[in-house]
Order: C-alpha cells, then structure tokens, then sequence
C-alpha cells in the first residue's frame, strides 16, 4: 500500500490529536532504558478526557448480528478495552470472546488506511474526493443494475442504501453468513410468519437443543448463555436438565446433561417422536396430532438408530418438565432439510405450550430472506445484469462455497466497491475499496429486537484516513443528483441518525428530544419493552424422511467456532489463539474423527487426510475426538483465508470449499465426503492441552445433582459415590497446617503486613462456566497480553494467563463421555511454592494476599514456574512485546499495566491494577472499598457470571459467601498451599463416572 | 603468638563487619533543593543552552508564571489532585491568556510569537519531557498530592517557581529516592503498590 | 642410590615399589612440561574451538531470547541445568580425593590427586557459568548478590538458589584455594630447574617458597585443616544442588533421598570423568610408573562403590513412589520407565546401575581401555541421570499442562562450548603445572642415610 | 656469594641423618635460630626442628565462627529491613539460614587459614635474607646456622664431620 496524500493517522498525528502523556501506553518495558520522551499537548482540552482516568462511552457491538450493548474503555482518547454495557438487555454487562476482540479489528494493522483504487491490478491510494467522484460517475450510470450487498447492519444505515439503491432503481441485497434463513422459513410454513423468535433459556425447566449451538454463534449466544447459566447453572436444589441431540460434540452439547448423536439427518424423525410423546400426555391441535402420530418411540428408534429407550426417556422429560424449550437451526446441523427440523421444533414447542412463554415472537420486526437473495445476485450477475455493486459488511466470496461460483458471477460485474475494514476476499476483487469507519469510530444505530435501539458513537478520533460510509453514500447521492439527491439528503450520516432517533423518540412519546437523546448515548441505546405477540398454528405439515446427504462414505459438518464465527474473526489474533473451547486448538483447522473411525483410518492426531465431496476435496490435520459419531467427520469453519491480513491469510483451509450451493431457503452445512489418509503427511496441531485426562486428580469436580441439593461437601458426594475416603490428613499434617496458620499469623506482624489487610479472592462455579472463553480474551485485552503464534503454542508457550482446561471423562467402556472445564488462572496460594524458591523477591506474597509478581525485579531463574503446581506462570521466552504488537495494534495497551519484558515471568495479578484504581478512588473520596465497586476483568465479562471476585476477610462479600457454599474445593487442596481461588463443583444431573483413583499412567494420552 | 591470632581474627570481624554495614542507608539520597536564581530575572533571557536541563521548542518560563504571576500549578496541571497524571495544558489553555498577553519585552515577544504561531497553525507544542519515571513504576498524583498537600510538587520536582528552565531537581528515577520517602512518611513500601 | 620398597603403615595396602630417588621424581614430573607437541595442540585447538562456537551461541541467546533454546512449559529448566549438574557432580571426585582420602591417609591419592583437583576446579568453573547462561535476563545476574543497592533490596536467603549461589561460590573459592595451596612446594622445585621465562612466572607462583623448616611446619598444618574443611564441603555442595530439585514439590524431584543420592552420583561421575582423563594423559605425559594399575584399580573399586549407591537409590526411588500410594509420584516414574521418553531413563539405569556392575571384577578394573570405555559410559550415564531429574518436570501436577522435551540447537552447541571450555582450561594446566605432588610423592620415598638402613618415616 | 646475606655456615645433606645429627648439635649449642631447608614434609626433620604445634589451628577456628556468625547475622538483617513473606514462611526463618550459614563458615575459615599462613611464615623466619641452594627443593637438606668467625669455622666442621655433601661458609 502506497501513503496516501491526506497522510494517514500515524503515531505522532494521533498523538498530537489524543495528546498527555501517559499515551503510548506502556511498551516500553521492564527495564529498558527510554529515548528523549515528548509530551504534547491537547491542542482543545476535551472536558471529559483526563489523562490518567478512564473515560467509558458506551456503544453497540457489531461483532455478530447480536448486537450486544458494550462499554468502551478510553485512555488519552484511545479505546483499550471493551466491556459489557450493565444497560444493555442484550448483553447486561458481560461481553463474549469475539465481542471483546473487536478492538483488534479497531487497531487491526492490516486495516485499510485510505481509499484505494485498482490499476492494472495494483492497488493505488487516491483522495476521498476522487473516490466519492468516482462512485458518482459509476453509480449514476449503473442505473437498475446498482446492488448493495449489506451484511448484519441494520437500522439508519440500511434505509440509506435501500433508499440509494432505490433511487437508481437498483437493489439492496441483505445477506449474512449464517443468516437463520431456515428458521425463517420454517416459522413462515408453521405460524405464516418469517420473522424470528426469542428464546427465554432462563426460564427453562428442560432445553431440547437440535443443532442449535446457542452457547457460540446461533441467535444471540451471549444472552442465550446468560439464560442457561440461570437455568442450568445449580440454583438452590436444582437445575434445569439440557439434552443436545447432533452428529458432534460442541460447547453447548459438551455442556449439555446428555449428548444424543441420532443418524445424521434423521433428527426430524427424533424431534417429532418427542412431540409425539408430549401430544400423547397434553393432546392438541389434530393437525398436530396428526403430524406427530406416527413417531411411537419405536418408529423412531427404527429411522434415528437411537435406543428406544432413551427417546421414551427424553421425550417422557420434556413432556413433563414445563416451561421446557426446543431449539433448531445451528449451522452444524444444518441438512438439506433443514426447514423441516425447524418446522418439527415449531411444533414440539406448540405441543408443549412453549410458545409465548420460552419461545416469543414480535421481538424480530425484520424478516428477509438471505441466502436465497444472494443466489439470486449470483444468478444476477453472471448474467450480467448488474452494472455496479457495493459490498458492506459482508464477504461472499468467501462466505459461500466455492461451488457457488460467486467470484466468477461477480468477476463479470464492470463496478465493484467494497467497505471493508481489511481487504478481503470479496474486497480483493473489487475495483474501489472506501474503507468504512470501525464501529468504534462512527456514528451509527441498529435494532437488533424489538424495543432494544442500540446506537453507536464515536469513541475516538478514527485511526486512519477512513471515512464513514453512511457520509460516503450521502455525498454520492448529492453528487449524482435527481432523484438520488432526494432520497439522501441529509447534511451528515450523524444528522441522518438523529433524524431516525427524533422519530424514535416522538413514536416512544419522549418529551424533549435533547433529554432523550442523551440519555440514549450514555446508555448506549434506547430500552422499551416489546410486546409479545400471540402466534397460531398455520400449518403442521413436516416431511420427516432423512434427508438426502449424498453417497460418500462419511458424513461430513462444517461447523463455525465460537471464535471465528464465519472467519471473520480469523484476523483477531486473541480469536486465533485463543483455543478452540472443546478441541483446544489454535491456528489452523483440523478434521475431527472419531477414535474408532481414527482406528479404522489408521491415522494418529496430526496426520493429513484428505476429504474429497462432490464439490471438492479439503486436507487437513486430524483431530481424534471422542464427542464425534464414528460415520461423522468435521471441520470448524473460518481458516482457509486467501486475503483478509497478515493473520488470516493462508491459514488452513475453508470446509466451505466441500460444500455444494444448491437452490433453496437455506445454505445446507452438512454433505457426504470419502476420507483417504495421505501417506507421510504430518502436521503437529498448536493444542494447548497436554493430557485429556485429569487421572483422577480432583482437578474439575463433579457431583449429582441429588448430592448438590442434599448440601454435600464433595468429600461426601466422593464417599457417598462408592468411592474409597478422600485425601485424609494424618496427625502430622494437621499439626502442620495448624502451625501454617500461626507461623502466617506471625509473620503478617512484620513491617507492611502488620494491620487489617484485605484479602483477595475467587471464586469459580463450575455449574455456570461454560468454558466459552470470553474471560481468556477479557484477560488479554487488559492485561497486555502477547499473541506468541503457532509455533510458540506448538513448543506450549502461550501466555493464556487464565485457561480454560477441559478434561474428557467417561467415553471409555460405554461410559458416555463427558466434557469438563475449569477455568485455571494464578491461585495466589497464601502458602505459595513459588514464591520462596525465587531468590530475589520478584515473587512474593503481598499485605493484602496477592501472589506478587515484580516484573521488573525478575531475572529469569523461572524456578518459580517449575515449583508452581497450577502451572500457571508464563515467561517470556522471547521479545514477545515487539512481536505481538505491530503499530498500531500497540493502541490498544492498557498503559496501567506494565508490557513484560522478555526473560521475565509473569502471571494473572488478580488484575492489581484495578484493585490499585479503586483503592485510590475509595482513598480519595475518603471512603472504604465497597464490595463488587470493581471487579476482575475476567469475572467482568463471563457471560454466566461464573466468576466471582472480592475481599475474604470483607463478611458481606459475595465471594465469602459462596467460598463456604458446600460445594466448594481446591484444586489439588492435598498439597494444602492455600489457594485464594475456590471452586464450586460442576453439577450433574447423572451420577458423575468415577474418576480412577490412584495410579493412572495408562489412562495419560 | 595469641596476639597474632587474635590480630588476624580482629582482621576477618573488621571484614564482615564492613558487609554487613554496608547494608547501611549509604544511598539514601536527602532531597537536594533545587539551586535556582532568587529572581526571574537573573537569567540570561534568552536562553542561550547556558542554563539547567533540556531546552524546550518555546522558551517556557516557571519561574514567571509561577512566581512573578502567582499562578497556581494546578491551575495547568489540572488534573494532578484527580488522577495519576497530572497532565499538561492544552494549547488553549496558554492561549486562554496569551491572546491578550504578548510579552513585556522583546524577546518574550519571540518566544509568545511561537505559541501563537503554533496555536494558528493547529500545531502543538512538543515540549521535551523532563519528569519521568520506567513504565514499571507506576506513581499516582492524585494520592500523594492528597497526602502531601497542592504544594507538594517541590517534594519530587523541586522549586519549579523558581526554574526559568525545568530540570530535574532530584534522581526520581531512583527507586531509593521513592523507598526512603515512603518510610519517612511509614506508607507501605509493597512492591505491587508501584510495580504492576 | 637406589632405595628398597617402602614400609607402609599396618592396614594399608601394599604400594608398589617405586625404584625412583627423589632426584629421578623431579626429574620425571619437570620433564612433562617439555615444549606441547602436535597432538596437544591439535586437541587445545579443537577445544578453543568448541568453547567459541558455545560463547557465540551464547551470545546470540543473550540477544535474541531463550525462546530458542528448546525450552517448552511446563519444562522450565532443560539442557541448561542438566549440563550444569553434570558438571558441578563431576567437580567433586577432586576434592573427594584430594581431601577425605586425604584424612583417612590413604595412600594411593598422592599420584592421582593434583589432576583430578586440576579437573574439579575447572569442573566447577565450567558448572558456574550455567546459572547465568540460563536465567532470563542474564544481564543482572548479580541481583542474586547481596550487595547493599540503591533500591534497599536484599536477595531471598529462603530460595534453594541462594543457597546455591553461596555453595557454589564457596565450593569454587576454597577448592582452587586447595589446588593453588597445594601446587606451591611443587612450583618451587620446578622454579629451581627451569630458566628463561618460565624460571620468571615460576618464581613469581612460587610466592617466595623455600621449603624451610618454618614454611613447613605452618604448611602442612594449614593443608591440614584445609582438608578437613573441604572434607564436608564435597558432601555439602551436592547436597544443597540437590535440594535445588529435593525442595521443590515437583513429584520425582520432592525426595528426601536426594542429597545422599546426588553426592554418590556425583562422585561416580567425578571418578568417571578422572578415569576418561587419566588413563590417556598418563600415556602423553609418560607418566606411567607413577600412575600405575593399583591406582585405578582403587579408583575403580570407589566408582563399583558409588555406582552400587546409585543402583540401590534408583531402586529405591521407584519403590517409594510405588508404596507412598502417591498417584503423582507413580504417574511421573511410570512415564519414566515407560512414557514418551523411556529411553532417557533407561540409559540412565543401564549405563550407572549396570554398567558399573562389571567392575566386581579385577580383570576389568585392571584393564584399563576397559575401564576407559567404562567411563565414557558413565559420563553418558550421568549427563542422562540429570536429563531424566529435570524431566520429571513434564508430567507433574496438572495433566493438562503436560508437554515433553525438546532441546534445539542452541542447547546442544552451548553444551558442546561447555566441553571446550573445560578441556581448554585442563589442556593448558596438564602442559604447564605439575600433574603430579612432587612434594608428595617423594614423601613415599625415603630419605637415603649413611647407615643405608631404609628407615622411612612416613607416618 | 654475594652480599647482603645473613652471615653463617650452610651446610647441605644427601642423608637425612646425617643432617639430623647436624640440627640436634646446633641446638644442642642454643642455636633456635636455625633454617632448614627440605623438598618435602618430613616428620624427623620438623621434630629435630623442635617446633611446637603452628598457631594456624587457632585462626582456623576463630575464622570458621566469625563465618558462621556473619552468615546468620547478614541474613537476619537483611530479613529485618525489608520484610517480605514467601510462601508464608516467616521472614525470618532460621532453618532456611543453615545452609548458608555453613557455606560462610567454610569459606572464611579456609581464606583466613591462608592468610595466617602467609603471616606466620613471614613473622617467624629468621631475620634477614638466608641463603638458599637450588636442590634444595629436589634432593638435598639444606641446614644453616647464622655464625661468624671462629664460631662459624667450628659449625663448618662439625658439619663435614656429620657427612655433608657440601658446606658452605657465608661471610657477611
């Protein structure tokens, strides 16, 4: 990329904008010796910026169609961290992996920096103004053949370029990968109706999940999982029970009670046994009956292979429990016939009377069709009937199977523009790229429900010499003139939002407009509630045969990860590295197998197969994955980019190119493929998990849900399980810990430690957590964590300073198999082994019950990380502080928190800083600390609040509480070190598979 | 022959004596007070690079401001009692006075024209930083102005009212010169207090 | 002249007669410092060699990060250690011989003595560099010091480091202290035999030795009591690097029998490594009527002593994992035996405990390319045992953080500038200073008397 | 024989008695000012000497408990003035202090015993240069005996009587 003449936004030039002098942040590390430092000046003083203090706006997400409600964390006018907006009904104050990774698309050092056109296939700088002129020219010709392709926006911005496009007699195209189109159509045929419902998973005794990955990517998953931590997370006596019926195991079956795996493409037949059963016990609609009279247990057993029993079992549960809630539509489950599971859930939730309770529709004011429109485009322009088109937040080219032939459509359209943020696929293509505004730069809105308006303000000044598109389209239609010119008319995109909300505001009987719209910007949107509209039945009509996948031997899922959703999170290297949650791998794709298949296949965990479909052939590393039927393999969606920056691209490869593209609501996600292994071909998977199996350590407990709600201490869930005692202490021992507590006591006398101390602590409920992630990325972006890369991750060096560990039990001799999480991040032991081994203090017990770690004092004996037995102290192997961080990405440092230098430990601080900030505040104001005034930045975004932090010795502390919940443990407690991080057991609805006890060498591996 | 022995004893205490002695506050630097002229004007003016610390692109004068106009320190660093920082004024903020004020004699003349050149052409000032302490060490304002009082600045940067050029009156960037402060005042010397 | 066989003291074995006057010894040992010829050259190159090519890779370790070295977490420590270890345990059999057989008046050290303390002192020299090569930011290594500084900060005496730091140092000090003490008497005589440049640098190393009645009789007091202090120094040092591993809670390393089964290993080694040495330098330096069979057959006899140790405390290691029922300890021992890295523990077993075993045997204690091929094993085998401790650290508490070894290039060739380092240092020793006690050797043979009666009187 | 050397008589011996012989004549006659010159420690000759036990034994031990009291005293100070809890241990804990309390006790003894050697041997030799022969360090016994005149001449044959190889008179 060549510079651009408006020179774009360099270090300096933002410096001379954001000015004061903490900004810059704090890369200069350690003990690195600093140049001749500047201090510039604001040249206006902004009223709410000081330096040194954090200023928040709030604003919306727009990381997925979600639209959660987040917010921004600014420091000398740079946006560090993103956080859920407390206001917000989307998000209330927690915010998702991807959501938090958004400021790396903000700082994204592959960012398009200024308007680009395409010269003989070079890209070449050139001004706004010849951009916008050039836009004029072309789209005032294209006339009826104008199209804009806009992806997840909506709201203000959408109605422009409807009305743009309009005007010129062209079309605006709304398509979003992963866009629910088959539940659309399924609620059209069952209630004649194409919008979408919302689902209540709090409210929900039993949750019957098909397909539907409701904790990662389908419908709104940080909201849904907040819902399933209140229903499903153990809540005085009880819980709600969650099943997942799919080919494979994901985050939300692996946090499911049970995982039922029917044959692919027979889960309507399931589906409708259940409803069968519940139509027996509460009769219904005949159409109803008549629908699901066929599927006695036993039909259904006989077209799903399920055991009977089980489907009588699960659906005599569902039949009872009430509210219950079955959802449908995840993309990894999404067949050909995708519209009629949907339609059989539509009928299993009317049969159970879920609708208008769990389920509720009015809250989706938007139907539209999506794939099939972008078919249509496809259609459109390989027939050459589209003279120009403008791609918005949306990327087909890669989104879409290459046996959609989007690229070669498109390649006959004579104009193509993109707004990409990073040039990808699609951008690649295009003639004139007009980079839009990030998120975090400009002023937009969106409606993601009804009653919920989210707006979206500038945070900052933008990083490079962007401009924002609503503005761009504005200008285009004046500088076209006519009927363009009327459609958009207005002085600025800003004023064009106002005018939305001053409507917003008469139609909500606001009074002053001014009030309201302040009120709405500091809390980031409008909230009224939305009414719930009655639906009936329009039609029970399901068509159950299995549907038709094709020949090939295995069947074959391409499913999104939570983390890069449909790839466009592959560019954020905290999503890349961040490991998957249930496959523990980072940068680069894999093909899941099972054991047995794996067996058959005689292929071991990083050989290369290759899947060949009729729509071509993928190779990839294998990923032996006991949550996965033996006749199913699959592929995570996102890798495989050919454009999109430095980070994506060339990484991996993308499952879509197995996938045909056939005519139809909905883009089916599922096919058939033939495996064959390719001989000496390895690649090693960058896992950041060593060992599957906890052994039998007691690392991430479990208990029945009976015992739970009995009160049992796990000590006597173990016992009452049939289990030999748990670690009994002997005399010695407890001498030893009594003399622990004297020998602390005394030694808190000497100089700082003499006093009332506070004393930090967590606690973690392993009913609720998930292991979604979200905490690993919150971690990053406050703690200046680097990204180390896959070859770092290969030698196990990334520096997760929490991780989320995920151990298989069961799975072994018929035992189902059960996937557990625990979050492991420094457990600032009070008897800490790693601190006395240190020899120069860098690592040391603080006054107020830190583990401290003294970056600066570190030289490196790393004794500390072999002695800690979490193993949870990272070093700095190499300068990871000037790798990871390529301009500007280096914005984005929390500059309260010192970036490590390299031949240094560090480790999760108990977010210090934080603990720091507050205690000013308090000391300033003259006040105590007031328990939950400020958190950890981990427990701040767990969407299911599974993390709780605060002051020990405080007695009103939500913390203190639950540390004394009966459920509560240690990890590793035998070693008796004192650990300030207190885990409350995982509840099961099943009775847990006792862990091998004692010896387990043969289990590791 | 005992003398001899006790000689060479006495020898090997003197020694250790002298390890463990030397342990002993040898470093704890008293804070020096700033040696600057009495009167603004005592100064060579313009500056010509004869005087203490870096020369700043406009020829800021503390000890004017400060001492001959009375003008608080807080009244620029605004934002010292609230926050960690204690920021610097924006251009406004000099111009605030100096669209009407335009220098006595000739050469604060030139030196305003700088600023008002800079304020028209929309181009800060980059002054040279004089204070300023490892990125590892964090040290907030807002607490030690509220222990220490608003004219607790000369503590660390010495009498900055009477620098025609700021320099640095004292070695901050010693840890002991931090360390010897805290135990004066007996506040926690925790590392993580500062180090995080 | 010539003097029958001595009259040893009752208990001892018999020495083998040495046909020598005192005036043939100092002959004999002076005429070792004759000018190098190529061979040694050749080998004094190679080991500058070698020493270069580590400092390099060193210094591009220093610039660039350990991160390529084949560090890989949870395995913090690697090669590093593991050569520092192998190094100190070899830097022990020196003082063991110089000093403890020293007390117990055993008479076969004195011909053997001075090279293997020569080897102990540039042992431990080589062992002190890897503390600094390992730590992360090797450029403040010094904060480990406890000088008075401007931060008011003191180093952490409970770390096994510290305690590392002072042994280490100490160990270093009082044993070149031994050699240098112990090389003066000898640097006298050759002072008084050579000319030109080397009579100069002799005089001056001789610190003004005269050998009078007065020197002695301070001398030989001092030697005394230097022995009896480095006695407990070998036991100690072992010890406290032992505890390095023995005080941390890592399972395989958290063992009571660490610090007895560290010394016995180390001496093994430091035996092995005098053995590899000798048994050709005695033959470059014609030497070989005073470093006879009976010597190495006693040093073989101690290495089937240490080595049967070693066998018991490997035995023991595992048992005691086995009947703690501690599922940690018998996870890491069972993934020693028969985990990814098996074959790192059995080289340790087979080349120590095995190996060492064939030495029941006179024939082979005798033989000395025997005994020659016997001590490469054990080097080989010691070097491992150390791998095999630190591995401990791949599978230790939490099974999800497990990860193997993996060394790089960066270890290997550091490692081989270790080699060069200490060869280098021994090489220039061996051609430049009397491989053997003068002094001590003509004690064994007795003054001549007029009434030609031979009368020793030693002891 | 150049001068500035300490007048007497040298006399060197290839036969240990005969220089024993010699020594017990000479301080038979007084004489506790003699030097004896040998290769290597021998036990007759330093009882012929007829020294008492060397005082190094002394400094020795009063080195090794000045060492051990440095060791601990450093630590504790140092543990004192900047207190800082690890592992919960209290700062000063005195078991963690063995090792290196040990370690110094060592070092200082041994460096001290070296000092006092070099001390001693300067403080105790008899005043002036003494003359010195070269074969002394390999085979010979050297025994010297400060004397002038008639006493010397007398010493010189006592010692050819005794058997020495070589005597040699050194006039002042």
């Amino acid at each position: 990329m060549s510079e651009s003449p408006q020179q774009p936004m360099n270090r300096r030039r933002f410096l001379t904008v954001v000015g004061a002098s903490g900004a810059g942040a704090a890369v200069l590390s350690g003990c690195s010796t600093e140049k001749v430092q500047k201090l510039v000046p604001y040249l206006v003083q902004s009223e709410d910026q000081i330096p040194g203090l954090a200023t928040y706006y709030a604003s919306t997400c727009t990381e997925c169609a979600a639209s959660c409600g987040v917010h921004v964390r600014t420091r000398e006018g740079r946006a560090i961290k993103l956080e859920g907006n407390p206001d917000n009904p989307i998000s209330r104050g927690r915010l998702c992996a991807r959501g938090q990774a958004g400021l790396q698309g903000l700082y994204n050092p592959d960012r398009v920096r200024t308007p680009m056109r395409k010269e003989g296939g070079a890209w070449k700088a050139i001004t706004w103004d010849e951009a916008i002129k050039l836009l004029a020219e072309r789209f005032g010709a294209a006339g009826a053949g104008l199209r804009i392709v806009a992806g997840q926006a909506r709201g203000t911005l959408t109605g422009l370029m409807n009305r743009v496009a309009q005007a010129q007699g062209g079309a605006l195209v709304r398509w979003e990968a992963f866009d629910r189109d088959a539940e659309r159509a399924a609620n059209q045929r069952t209630f004649g109706r194409g919008d979408l419902a919302t689902y209540e998973f709090g409210e929900a005794r039993y949750i019957l999940s098909v397909g539907a990955d409701f904790l990662e990517t389908w419908g709104s998953p940080l909201e849904q999982a907040r819902g399933f931590a209140q229903s499903h997370g153990f809540r005085d006596g009880a819980m709600a029970r969650h099943v997942y019926v799919g080919p494979r195991m994901n985050l939300t079956a692996m946090n499911a009670d049970e995982w039922l795996a029917p044959r692919p493409g027979t889960e309507v037949a399931f589906v409708l046994g259940v409803a069968h059963a519940v139509v027996a016990r509460r009769g219904g609609d005949p159409r109803l009956q008549a629908a699901v009279a066929t599927f006695t247990p036993g039909a259904v057993a006989q077209a799903t292979g399920l055991a009977a029993a089980d489907i009588e079992r699960v659906a005599g549960e569902f039949a009872a429990a009430a509210p219950s809630l079955a959802v449908a539509g995840g993309i990894g489950a999404q067949y050909p016939n995708a519209v009629e599971l949907c339609a059989a859930v539509n009928l299993l939730n009317l049969a159970a009377g879920n609708i208008g309770t769990t389920v509720r529709f009015g809250a989706d004011p938007d139907a539209r069709e999506g794939y099939a429109a972008i078919r249509r485009l496809q259609e459109e322009m390989a027939g050459g009937a589209v003279t120009a088109v403008l791609f918005h937040e949306a990327n087909p080219v890669y989104a879409l199977p290459a046996s959609a032939r989007f690229g070669e459509a498109l390649a006959k359209v004579p104009f193509k523009v993109s707004t990409a943020l990073v040039l990808d696929e699609t951008a690649a293509q295009c003639d004139l790229l007009i980079p839009n505004h990030h998120a975090l730069e400009r002023w937009d809105d969106a409606a993601p429900r009804a009653g919920t308006f989210a707006l979206m303000q500038p945070v900052m000044q933008p990083v490079f010499t962007t401009m924002h598109t609503g503005d761009v389209l504005l200008k285009v239609a004046q500088a076209i003139g006519g009927a363009s010119a009327a459609a958009a008319s207005a002085p600025s995109f800003e004023a064009l939002v106002r005018a939305t909300w001053q409507q917003l505001a008469a139609a909500q009987k606001a009074g002053d407009f001014e009030a309201f719209w302040r009120a709405a910007l500091q809390r980031g949107g409008h909230y009224a509630a939305a009414p719930v509209q009655p639906v009936s039945l329009a039609s029970a009509q399901v068509d159950a045969t299995p549907a038709a996948l094709g020949d090939g031997e295995f069947v074959f899922t391409a499913y999104p990860t939570s983390m890069l959703h449909d790839g466009r999170g592959t560019n954020r290297p905290w999503l890349v590295e961040n490991a998957d949650p249930v496959t523990k791998v980072t940068w680069h794709h894999w093909v899941e197998v099972s054991p047995a298949t794996a067996k058959r296949l005689d292929v071991r965990e990083g050989e290369i197969v290759r899947l060949a479909s009729a729509a071509g052939t993928l190779e990839g590393p294998v990923y032996v994955f006991p949550g996965i039927r033996d006749d199913v393999v699959a592929v995570p969606l996102g890798w495989g980019h050919t454009e999109y920056g430095r980070y994506a691209a060339g990484r991996g490869a993308n499952a879509l190119d197995l996938l045909a593209a056939p005519a139809g609501p909905a883009l089916p996600y599922v096919t058939t493929v033939g495996v064959t292994k390719v001989r000496n071909a390895f690649r090693a998977l960058a896992k950041t998990e060593g060992n599957p199996r906890q052994l039998g350590r007691h690392i991430a407990e479990a208990m029945p849900l009976e015992h739970a709600a009995a009160g049992y201490t796990i000590k006597q869930s173990w016992e009452k399980l049939g289990n030999p005692e748990h670690e009994v202490n002997t005399e010695a021992e407890l001498q030893a810990i009594e003399g622990f507590e004297e020998a602390f006591a005394a030694a808190r006398e000497l100089g700082n430690y003499a006093g009332e101390q506070p004393m930090w602590g967590l606690a973690v409920d392993l009913a609720k957590c998930t292991g979604c992630s979200a905490c690993v990325t919150a971690c990053y972006a406050e703690n200046n964590i680097p990204v180390v890369g896959e070859e770092e991750v290969l030698r196990g060096r990334e520096m997760t300073w929490i991780r989320i560990e995920r151990y298989w039990e069961g799975g072994t001799d018929g035992q189902p198999v059960e996937g557990r999480v625990v979050p492991m991040m420094c457990q600032h032991c009070d008897a800490a082994p790693c601190e006395p081994v240190c020899p120069v203090y860098a690592a040391y017990h603080t006054p107020d019950g830190l583990n401290g770690q003294v970056y600066n004092r570190c030289v490196g004996t790393r004794y500390c990380a072999n002695n800690c037995p979490y193993k949870v102290r990272y070093f700095n192997w190499k300068a990871y502080n000037w790798q990871a961080f390529p301009e500007p990405l280096d914005l984005q440092l929390n500059p309260d928190v010192t970036v490590r230098a390299r031949g240094v430990m560090e480790k999760c601080t108990f977010c210090v800083q934080r603990i720091r900030e507050a205690q000013h505040r308090a000391k300033l104001e003259g006040r105590p600390l007031r328990d939950g005034e400020f958190t950890v930045a981990c427990a701040q975004a767990c969407p299911s609040d599974a993390l709780v932090f605060g002051d020990m010795h405080d007695p009103e502390s939500r913390v203190r509480s639950l540390k004394q919940s009966p459920r509560g443990y240690h990890v590793l407690e035998l070693l008796n070190v004192r650990p300030a991080v207190t885990y409350l057991a995982k509840v099961n609805h099943r009775p847990a598979p006792a862990a091998a006890a004692g010896h387990g060498a043969e289990e590791s591996h | 022959m005992r003398r001899v022995a006790l000689g060479g004893t006495l020898a090997i205490v003197a020694g250790v004596a002298v390890l463990v002695a030397a342990g002993s506050r040898t470093e704890a630097a008293a804070p020096q007070q700033a040696t600057a002229p009495a009167t603004p004007v005592a100064v060579p003016w313009p500056d010509e690079g004869t005087l203490k610390g870096p020369k700043q692109p406009i020829y800021f004068r503390h000890d004017v401001h400060a001492t001959q106009y009375q003008i608080q320190c807080q009244y620029c660093h605004y934002s010292v009692a609230v926050a960690s920082e204690p920021g610097i004024p924006s251009m406004q903020t000099c111009m605030g006075c100096h669209l009407v004020i335009g220098g006595s004699d000739t050469t604060s003349k030139v030196e305003i024209k700088k600023l008002r050149d800079a304020w028209n052409a929309k181009q800060p000032v980059e002054w040279v930083r004089v204070h300023y302490l490892a990125r590892h060490a964090h040290f907030p304002h807002q607490r030690h102005v509220a222990k220490l009082g608003p004219n607790a600045c000369a503590t660390c940067h010495g009498e900055v009212q009477r620098m025609p050029q700021v320099f640095q009156a004292n070695n901050i960037r010693n840890m002991g010169w931090c360390i010897s402060c805290h135990l004066e005042h007996g506040v926690s010397r925790d590392c993580t207090v500062c180090h995080y | 002249m010539a003097t029958s066989i001595v009259d040893l003291p009752t208990g001892h074995t018999p020495y083998p007669p040495i046909t020598q006057t005192h005036a043939d010894v100092t002959r004999d040992v002076v005429g070792t410092l004759s000018p190098p010829g190529k061979g040694y050259l050749a080998l004094l190159a190679a080991a500058v060699a070698c020493f270069v090519i580590g400092a390099a890779t060193f210094l591009f370790m220093v610039f660039k990060g350990l991160g390529y070295a084949g560090y890989q977490p949870p395995i913090f420590w690697s090669v590093f250690i593991t050569t520092f270890v192998f190094w100190v345990g070899i830097g022990h059999a020196g003082t063991l011989i110089s000093a403890i057989l020293y007390l117990f008046r055993s008479p076969w050290r004195t011909a053997v003595y001075r090279s293997t303390e020569a080897m102990t002192v540039f042992a431990v020299m080589t062992a002190g560099l890897f503390p600094i090569i390992h730590i992360g930011r090797q450029w403040i290594f010094y904060w480990l010091l406890p000088y008075p500084n401007a931060r008011y900060l003191w180093p952490n005496f409970k770390s096994p480091l510290m305690w590392d730091v002072f042994a280490i140092g100490t160990y270093l000090t009082v044993s070149s202290c031994f050699l240098i003490f112990g090389l003066v008497p000898d640097v006298a005589a050759i002072r008084d035999k050579v000319t030109g440049w080397r009579k100069w640098l002799y005089t001056r190393l001789a610190f003004g030795w005269q050998g009078t009645d007065n020197q002695w009789r301070h001398y030989s007091r001092a030697y005394l009591y230097l022995a009896a202090l480095c006695a407990p120094l070998v036991l100690s040092v072992h010890s406290v690097v032992s505890w390095d591993f023995a005080s941390s809670l890592i399972p395989g390393w958290h063992g009571t029998i660490f610090a007895p089964y560290f010394v016995a290993g180390a001496i093994y080694s430091g035996i092995g490594m005098v053995l590899t040495l000798l048994i050709p330098l005695r033959k470059a330096l014609k030497i070989e009527h005073m470093i006879t069979e009976y010597h190495f057959d006693n040093m073989a006899k101690l290495t089937l002593l240490t080595g049967t140790i070693l066998f018991y405390a490997y035995g023991m290691e595992y048992f005691v994992a086995w009947y703690s029922g501690n599922t940690f300890e018998q996870t890491t021992f069972w993934r020693r035996a028969f985990g990814p890295e098996w074959w790192g523990g059995w080289t340790m077993i087979v080349c120590n405990a095995f190996v060492s075993q064939l030495l029941w045997f006179r024939k082979i204690r005798t033989n000395l390319t025997a005994l020659f091929v016997i001590s490469i094993f054990i080097n080989l085998g010691m070097w491992f045992e150390r791998w095999v401790i630190i591995q401990s650290l791949s599978n230790d508490f939490i099974p999800y953080a497990w990860d193997s070894m993996n060394p790089t290039w960066v270890d290997w060739f550091i490692f081989l500038g270790s080699c060069g380092w200490f060869s280098m240092w021994f090489l220039l020793f061996a051609k430049n200073f009397p491989i053997v006690a003068i002094q001590e050797i003509k004690e064994f043979i007795p003054m001549p008397r007029k009434s030609g009666a031979a009368h020793g009187g030693h002891h | 024989m150049a001068g500035g050397y300490v007048p007497g008589v040298l006399g060197s011996f290839a036969h240990i008695d005969a220089a024993i012989a010699t020594i017990t004549a000479l301080r038979a006659k007084g004489h506790r000012d003699l030097t004896i010159y040998y290769s290597h420690p021998n036990h007759e000759l330093e009882e012929a000497a007829g020294h008492g036990v060397s005082p190094v034994r002394r400094v020795t031990l009063l080195a090794g408990m000045t060492g051990t009291c440095a060791a601990f005293g450093m630590q504790i100070w140092m543990n004192r003035d900047w207190p800082l809890v690890v592992g919960g241990k209290p700062p000063i804990a005195v078991p963690s202090m063995v090792v290196i309390g040990f370690e110094l006790t060592v070092l200082v003894a041994a460096l001290s015993t070296l000092a006092a050697v070099v001390i001693f041997s300067l403080l105790f030799r008899a005043k002036g240069r003494v003359v010195y022969h070269e074969r002394f360090s390999d085979d010979r016994i050297g025994v010297f005996v400060p004397a002038t005149g008639a006493q010397a001449r007398e010493y010189q044959a006592l010692m050819q009587a005794n058997g020495a190889v070589e005597v040699q008179h050194v006039e002042g």
